[in-house]
């Protein structure tokens, strides 16, 4: 039975044609796959269902009846719940307050009703109680979770709206491998319950192990929908890119680079908030990387070497020199790069030209005072065309683009001065599969051209296809580390559930 | 004899009120070749009304002799006057009439300090002309007492037409600027009446339209603008509210507390609890005697006057 | 049709729109209003209002709730000293120049300490400021010789000087050309906004965040200077808290000339234009013979109904 | 996920606990430093009568606070509180004089008082959240139309209030005096003000607008909630302003504005919003009390007081920002 049915929907940013036409099909106690590249208009979508967003044109139907959905507040009372990608929560608000926001119990009327807040709350808790962490309770305020528990704390919010329709826009993208598991498991549950769910990931894996049937979307516009059982990944891939071109195939086991024993960045017994006593070396060529469970040190090593904030002890050497990390911009200043998953914290300048936001690093490098947009366009636009990047003009504002071509826009500021070391946290979250393809492509070369690459993605076939060694976290420190035939799932695995 | 005396000021936007406070103190000081000890307390700030009241409040608690205030507002100390008197106090406000009946009020009269101003201009015009008016705070009960002197003069003049009323808040600067845009929307006007600093800035712009000559106006009591005047040989007059009045206040105060008592009670004014002091007049008559009295004093120093020892023993029995 | 919309939106011709407008309306109601003189004379007035915005207005770019409120009080303490520097002489003007921009950039220095190291908001830290400035102006005031304006500068701001136009036309607008120049052509004014738009994202790209963000307040204390040495010069005679009719009204003027308050977008030309509409629309009120309250609601009620033209916050729903 | 902790750490870490659930703990030691200090310099300040005239002077202000916390709450500010309590203050004057000035005369002010008031924030909600102006400026363009309406209403200061309602105000009930009933009653109301789903659902939206509004609360009519709330509380304010002054002055309340915002931040409440409690401004409004009587008691020099007071308040709002962020960083 169909349950949500939307035909010829769209929605345009001003000039930015967001969604062409969206349709989709949602069935009773079915799990809904939403896959495209990024910026194909899925959070757009998911936005007009729930409400957030005012379509230009096109129908919903819900229950065969079409409806308007003119708020999220409509859309809760017509059953709709969303779990939203870029979270919806109250940072100094308890979990139980966040988890009932969107419909507080009330007592004698104007009051929060405090015990049934608790029992609510408690209830969606308890789901994840195994995997959120101790810290996650009801009266934990949500600031100050980790990004997963976090997320979590999202989808507990989006369960408790109770709806027969639940979206899930990228709830993943932040979690451990169990965390994933156990929402999998919740999912399974509503399913059989016969609630209709839209499930929204870029990890094929996953989408192969919860979905039912998988609608793609391309540029804006619905291209076909599947059952998943009749296809495959490489299928779903090409429907996701088209005709234009085929993907690469990932990597074999990348060529290494012992032979150059040219080390770039020696770091020794380095210790601050969130790892400790981490040593290791990189050479040049070498592209290191950092694996493990989420928040086990590998981003605040990354972070710290940046000097965001600096490691509180230890020693780093760049090219036999001690480094000094005092500060992002002393770093930059000594040859280091670092580019961020959290573009939308660490990397756009929003609202600014795209020039403006390829940039900043040449000028600071070059300690240039004056800002000439002639020959900085002539920097910018070799580093930008090496990324493929997609814009129409290098003065329009950089919100103009979708958000793995943002990434690109963050990530071509390093290229215009070359860096020693690039260090890479996360770089390909959220950026879709034939965009990371390109990235790391583009970063293999970099190596080649004698760059030392750190790079920690939580994805492990991200890890284990590109990087030449792996340094494997656990509870802030390097567990074990893992090169040539080592690097293997089964090893990654093991050493980075060791000790958790 | 031993009496503490404590001076409240709750605004300090202007270099009168600085004044007014020194003199005040001065004035204690002169008490010590009588063989009285004045001790002066004093609490200047910029407050608002309940913060002008806790300065009354603190007096109490350190248990002065007398008060003398200068209210930020004529009613609102009515119920603390209550209590200061309750506790033995003697209360004098100045420089703003209050409505307490607890309180004595010993300054000007605001109203009969436009009212001299305005017959000044009325007479200087011959009783006819186009005139504009700017004003202090609108609702600020010293300016709509000055407002009802002026009217009431400018209506007893047939040929004198009020052509526009203008707020400038007491500040020059924007007595300048409203003086221009009058200027400009009033170019036939004959006659300013204007009030305190702004008088300055009116008169700036008076001359910068080369009206000088064409247009009078009131001036203020402040060294600066007087030498303009002087300099200029402006066609001004200016009614006195000397920043001595504190002083006499004070005097009046410590001769209360001797124990002395007026000769005429204070009933005047519309609360009936006032005593009023003389206002001096400053017109280009006597404009060299106050230029030579101000001079090597400071640009912001004002004319001043005030009742000495003698001056104020005279009031009493 | 969405282009016209696009150019109907922009804050710069919504504001010269007001001003003619505002222009025609005054000289309807009051012959005399708009002539030429007026004008000039209204354009003196609205330049130093304009040279206290344009610090106003690059705190307010840089983000992060900056607003300074203590510009009020560092107009004052400027006129004061300078007035004192200066003593009505000529050949002190140099040195009074020099005691102000010192003067405002001590305070603008204070200000972003407090901002940048302390993380005291903006808002706050200029308001404890305020408080401060106001204090010291009356510690400062007692026992100062004289507070004259030099012939010289007075001249400056009130007569013509080239052109028919006043020096201080001039002057302001070499700060409109300046504030274009750094806002648009140099790195320093790309950090400003970037600081402005996102913070983190600039720290992570090494802009000096702390250090431009305090630069920001010193420029703003030091325009909040020169306005007030050129308020001297425009009444003459230095006096007790003649800066405070500037605190929220060029906060306003940068508002009304396309910049939000919450930072990273916009620029000067509109904030021209801003307090220019400002100085028109109070002088319309003071020439309009009605009564003070009536004025008020007047002015209230435009002052509302002008914002609605102005970058009204975007709707939440998208 | 072993946590790496110290024990210095987990001891910052259970003072930051209590600053987060007690943000106002810090004004609070600042007020019992400064009552020491009054003590120490005028001990008779601390005695029962000056501790009744300091509570009934600056109870005007704690509401003010009170009613900025609200706003503020919801990352939003009002300008114009002062003026709205100006327009209350001369509106229930002038309202009690017409009446008769009887007991039944001055209840029915205060009912109608508490409209105008409501109708301010209703206003102010309006152009802010409905009209989407930005708060700072459009409140200060509503304060002054508010000032224009109060000098139609009383265009000059004076008209004494009804005996009845200032001896009530200024009078003691069973050897208290009615202030302390008024200010249990206070702390009553807030208590249960802070229950309400209303005080949530403004820090959620102090949080994040965008958050709230895709979680389904209603923005627009929470923040017109908050202004209006903040217009009752202003009403209140003028209420005590009255009682206090027992007289009308239509610009009464112009200058407590920025004292209240100044109250707010002083208690521990971030003017970004989504944190802060109404306790903290209640006590900062008294902190801006004593620091004013303490830098007289202590003997400052005339022409020196409006310095260290400012000094003062700025150093006691650098302590209440930095303390309350460890609370919540
Ligand atoms: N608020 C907005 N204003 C302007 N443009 C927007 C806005 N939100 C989205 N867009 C644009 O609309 C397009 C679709 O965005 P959308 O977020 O729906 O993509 P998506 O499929 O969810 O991508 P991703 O996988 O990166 O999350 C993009 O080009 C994006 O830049
Ligand atoms: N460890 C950090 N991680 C993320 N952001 C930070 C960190 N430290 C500072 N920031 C952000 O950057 C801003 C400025 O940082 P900082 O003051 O260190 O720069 P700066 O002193 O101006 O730079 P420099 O010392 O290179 O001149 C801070 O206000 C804060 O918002
Ligand atoms: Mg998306
Ligand atoms: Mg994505």
């Amino acid at each position: 039975m169909t349950k949500l049915k939307l035909s010829g929907v769209s929605k345009a940013y001003g000039a930015t044609l967001a969604l062409r036409r969206g349709d989709l099909e949602l069935e009773t106690g079915e799990v809904h796959v939403l896959i495209g590249a990024n910026g194909s208009g899925k959070s757009t979508l998911c936005k007009i269902v729930a409400g957030s967003v005012r379509p230009d044109a096109g129908e919903v139907l819900l229950d065969g009846q079409a409806v308007t959905v003119s708020g999220p507040r409509a859309a809760q009372a017509l059953g709709i719940g969303i779990f939203y990608q870029e979270l919806s929560l109250a940072d100094h608000r308890s979990v139980a307050e966040n988890i009932c926001l969107p419909d507080l119990p009330r007592k004698n009327g104007f009051f929060v009703d405090h015990e049934a807040l608790l029992e609510k709350a408690g209830r969606y808790i308890a789901l994840f109680e195994t995997v959120a962490g101790a810290e996650l309770n009801a009266e934990t305020t949500v600031g100050d979770l980790r990004a997963d528990q976090r997320q979590l704390v999202e989808i507990m919010k989006a369960l408790a709206t109770e709806a027969p329709i639940l979206i899930f826009d990228e709830p993943t993208s932040a979690l451990d491998r169990a965390q994933v598991d156990r929402f999998f498991e919740i999912l399974r549950d509503l399913k059989e319950d016969g609630r209709s769910i839209v499930f929204i990931s870029h990890r094929m894996d996953e989408i192969f192990a919860i979905g039912n049937r998988v609608t793609v979307i391309r540029d804006g516009e619905t291209v076909g929908t599947e059952a998943i059982a009749d296809t495959s990944p490489e299928a779903v891939i090409r429907m996701m890119v088209g005709e234009q071109e085929t993907l690469a195939s990932p990597r074999a086991a990348p060529p290494s680079h012992e032979a150059s024993s040219n080390v770039a960045l020696a770091v020794e017994s380095l210790t601050g908030a969130g790892f400790r006593d981490v040593s290791f070396a990189v050479r040049r060529g070498e592209i290191l990387g950092l694996g493990g469970l989420h928040g086990q040190g590998q981003s605040a090593l990354l972070k710290a070497l940046f000097g965001a904030p600096p490691a509180r002890a230890g020693q780093v050497v760049l090219n036999g020199q001690p480094l000094r990390t005092e500060s992002p911009r002393a770093a930059i200043a000594q040859g280091i790069a670092y580019v961020s998953g959290d573009r939308g914290r660490d990397g756009i300048i929003s609202g600014r030209p795209i020039l403006e936001n390829v940039t900043p690093i040449h000028a600071l490098r070059n300690r240039l005072v004056l800002a000439r947009p002639g020959p900085l366009s002539e920097k910018a636009l070799p580093a930008l065309k090496a990324l493929n990047t997609k814009f129409a003009g290098l003065s329009h504002s950089i919100g103009s683009l979708s958000g793995g071509n943002q990434q690109k826009i963050v990530i071509a500021r390093w290229l215009i001065d070359k860096p020693d070391i690039l260090l890479l946290d996360d770089p390909t979250k959220g950026i879709d599969l034939s965009a990371k393809a390109d990235l790391f492509a583009l970063i293999r070369r970099l190596a080649e051209e004698g760059l030392a690459i750190l790079l920690y993605s939580s994805e492990d076939a991200e890890l284990l296809n590109n990087a030449d060694r792996i340094l494997v976290f656990n509870g802030g420190a390097v567990s074990r580390e893992l090169s040539g035939a080592e690097r293997t799932r089964y090893n990654l695995y093991q050493a980075a559930y060791e000790a958790a | 004899e031993d009496f503490k005396i404590g001076l409240s000021n709750g605004w300090v936007g202007s270099e009168w009120r600085t004044q007014m406070i020194e003199e005040a103190e001065q004035a204690a000081a002169a008490w010590k070749e009588k063989g009285v000890n004045v001790e002066v307390v004093a609490q200047s700030a910029n407050v608002d009304v309940p913060g002008q009241i806790a300065h009354v409040r603190n007096f109490i608690s350190q248990g002065v002799d007398a008060i003398i205030i200068n209210p930020n507002s004529p009613t609102a100390f009515d119920p603390v006057f209550a209590q200061a008197k309750e506790a033995g106090i003697l209360v004098i406000a100045t420089d703003a009439e209050v409505s307490s009946p607890d309180a004595l009020y010993v300054g000007i009269d605001q109203k009969g300090w436009a009212m001299e101003s305005a017959k000044w201009l009325a007479e200087t015009l011959e009783g006819k002309g186009k005139v504009v008016a700017i004003n202090g705070v609108a609702g600020h009960p010293a300016n709509e007492m000055r407002v009802a002197g002026y009217r009431e003069v400018f209506g007893e003049h047939e040929g004198i037409e009020i052509v526009n009323e203008v707020n400038a808040n007491w500040d020059q600067a924007q007595g300048q600027q409203a003086m221009q845009n009058l200027l400009a929307t009033y170019p036939d006007i004959d006659g300013v009446w204007v009030q305190d600093g702004m008088a300055a800035g009116a008169w700036r712009s008076i001359m910068d339209a080369d009206k000088a000559d064409d247009i009078a106006a009131t001036g203020e009591i402040r060294k600066d603008f007087i030498d303009i005047w002087t300099e200029n040989d402006l066609n001004s007059g200016a009614s006195v509210n000397p920043p001595g009045v504190m002083a006499s206040a004070l005097n009046v105060a410590v001769l209360m507390l001797q124990g002395r008592e007026l000769k005429e009670p204070a009933t005047a004014g519309q609360y009936n609890n006032a005593m009023y002091l003389p206002i001096p007049f400053i017109s280009s008559e006597n404009l060299k005697e106050v230029a030579a009295s101000v001079e090597g004093k400071p640009g912001y120093y004002s004319y001043t006057s005030s009742l000495s020892i003698e001056d104020t023993e005279a009031l009493f029995k | 049709m969405n282009r016209v919309l696009e150019i109907a939106k922009n804050p710069l011709l919504i504001a010269l729109v007001l001003i003619a407008a505002l222009l025609f309306l005054g000289n309807t109601l009051s012959p005399g209003f708009a002539s030429g003189g007026q004008i000039l004379r209204l354009l003196i007035v609205a330049a130093l209002l304009g040279i206290v915005a344009a610090g106003q207005n690059l705190v307010i770019l840089g983000g992060r709730e900056g607003i300074d409120l203590s510009v009020g009080g560092v107009v004052s303490l400027s006129a004061i000293v300078a007035g004192n520097v200066m003593n009505g002489m000529d050949g002190g003007i140099p040195l009074a120049i020099l005691a102000c921009v010192a003067t405002g950039a001590l305070f603008g220095l204070f200000n972003g300490l407090g901002v940048t190291l302390l993380r005291i908001p903006p808002l706050v830290m200029t308001l404890g400021m305020l408080g401060v400035l106001q204090g010291l102006l009356v510690v400062i005031r007692q026992g100062i010789p004289s507070g004259r304006a030099a012939p010289a500068l007075s001249e400056f701001v009130t007569r013509p000087f080239l052109l028919g136009l006043p020096g201080i036309i001039w002057l302001w607008i070499g700060v409109g050309l300046l504030m274009a120049f750094i806002l648009h052509r140099t790195v320093f004014g790309q950090r400003i906004y970037a600081i402005g738009s996102n913070e983190q994202a600039a720290f992570m790209a090494g802009v000096p965040v702390r250090h431009i963000r305090i630069a920001l307040f010193m420029l703003s204390g030091v325009f909040a200077a020169i306005a007030g040495l050129c308020l001297l010069g425009y009444s003459g005679s230095s006096f007790a808290n003649v800066g405070e009719q500037y605190m929220l009204p060029s906060i306003i003027a940068v508002v009304f000339g396309g910049t939000p308050l919450s930072g990273g977008k916009g620029g000067y030309t509109g904030t021209m234009a801003g307090a220019v509409l400002l100085v028109v629309l109070q002088s319309i009120l003071t020439t309009i013979n009605i009564d003070e309250s009536g004025r008020q609601m007047v002015f209230g009620a435009t002052l509302l109904v002008l914002m609605l033209f102005y970058g009204r916050g975007r709707g939440l729903r998208a | 996920m072993t946590s790496i902790s110290s024990p210095t750490r987990q001891d910052s870490g259970r003072f930051r606990a209590l600053l987060g659930r007690f943000p106002f703990l810090p004004a609070l030691f600042i007020l019992a430093v400064l009552l020491v200090l009054n003590g120490i310099f005028e001990p008779n300040s601390l005695s029962f009568r000056s501790l009744t005239g300091l509570v009934r002077t600056y109870l005007a202000l704690m509401l003010l606070a009170v009613a900025q916390t609200y706003v503020v709450y919801a990352a939003d500010i009002d300008l114009s509180v002062g003026a709205i309590a100006s327009l209350v203050n001369v509106t229930i004057i002038v309202l009690m004089q017409h009446l008769g000035g009887g007991g039944l005369s001055v209840l029915a002010a205060l009912g109608i008082g508490v409209l105008v008031g409501l109708a301010c924030g209703l206003v102010n909600g309006f152009v802010v959240a409905a009209l989407r102006l930005q708060a700072i400026v459009a409140t200060f363009a509503t304060s002054i139309f508010f000032t224009g309406l109060a000098l139609v209403i009383l265009p000059v200061a004076g008209m004494p209030a009804p005996t009845v309602f200032w001896r009530t105000y200024g009078g003691t009930f069973f050897g208290i005096p009615f202030v302390f009933y008024a200010a249990a009653a206070l702390a009553i109301l807030l208590y249960l003000l802070a229950r309400t789903r209303l005080a949530t659902q403004l820090l959620a939206v102090g949080d994040g607008q965008q958050a709230a509004f895709q979680s389904g609360l209603p923005v627009t009519a929470i923040r017109i909630g908050g202004y209006a709330l903040c217009g009752v509380f202003a009403a209140l304010a003028a209420f005590c302003i009255t009682g206090d002054t027992a007289s009308g002055d239509p610009l009464v309340g112009a200058k407590m504005t920025l004292f209240s915002v100044a109250a707010v931040v002083l208690g521990g409440s971030a003017l970004s919003g989504g944190f802060g409690t109404v306790a903290g401004s209640v006590i900062a409004a008294l902190i801006i009390g004593l620091i004013n009587s303490l830098v007289f008691f202590a003997g400052t020099p005339s022409h020196w007081q409006n310095f260290v007071q400012g000094l003062a308040i700025l150093a006691a709002l650098m302590v209440g920002v930095l303390v309350s962020r460890r609370g919540r960083a």
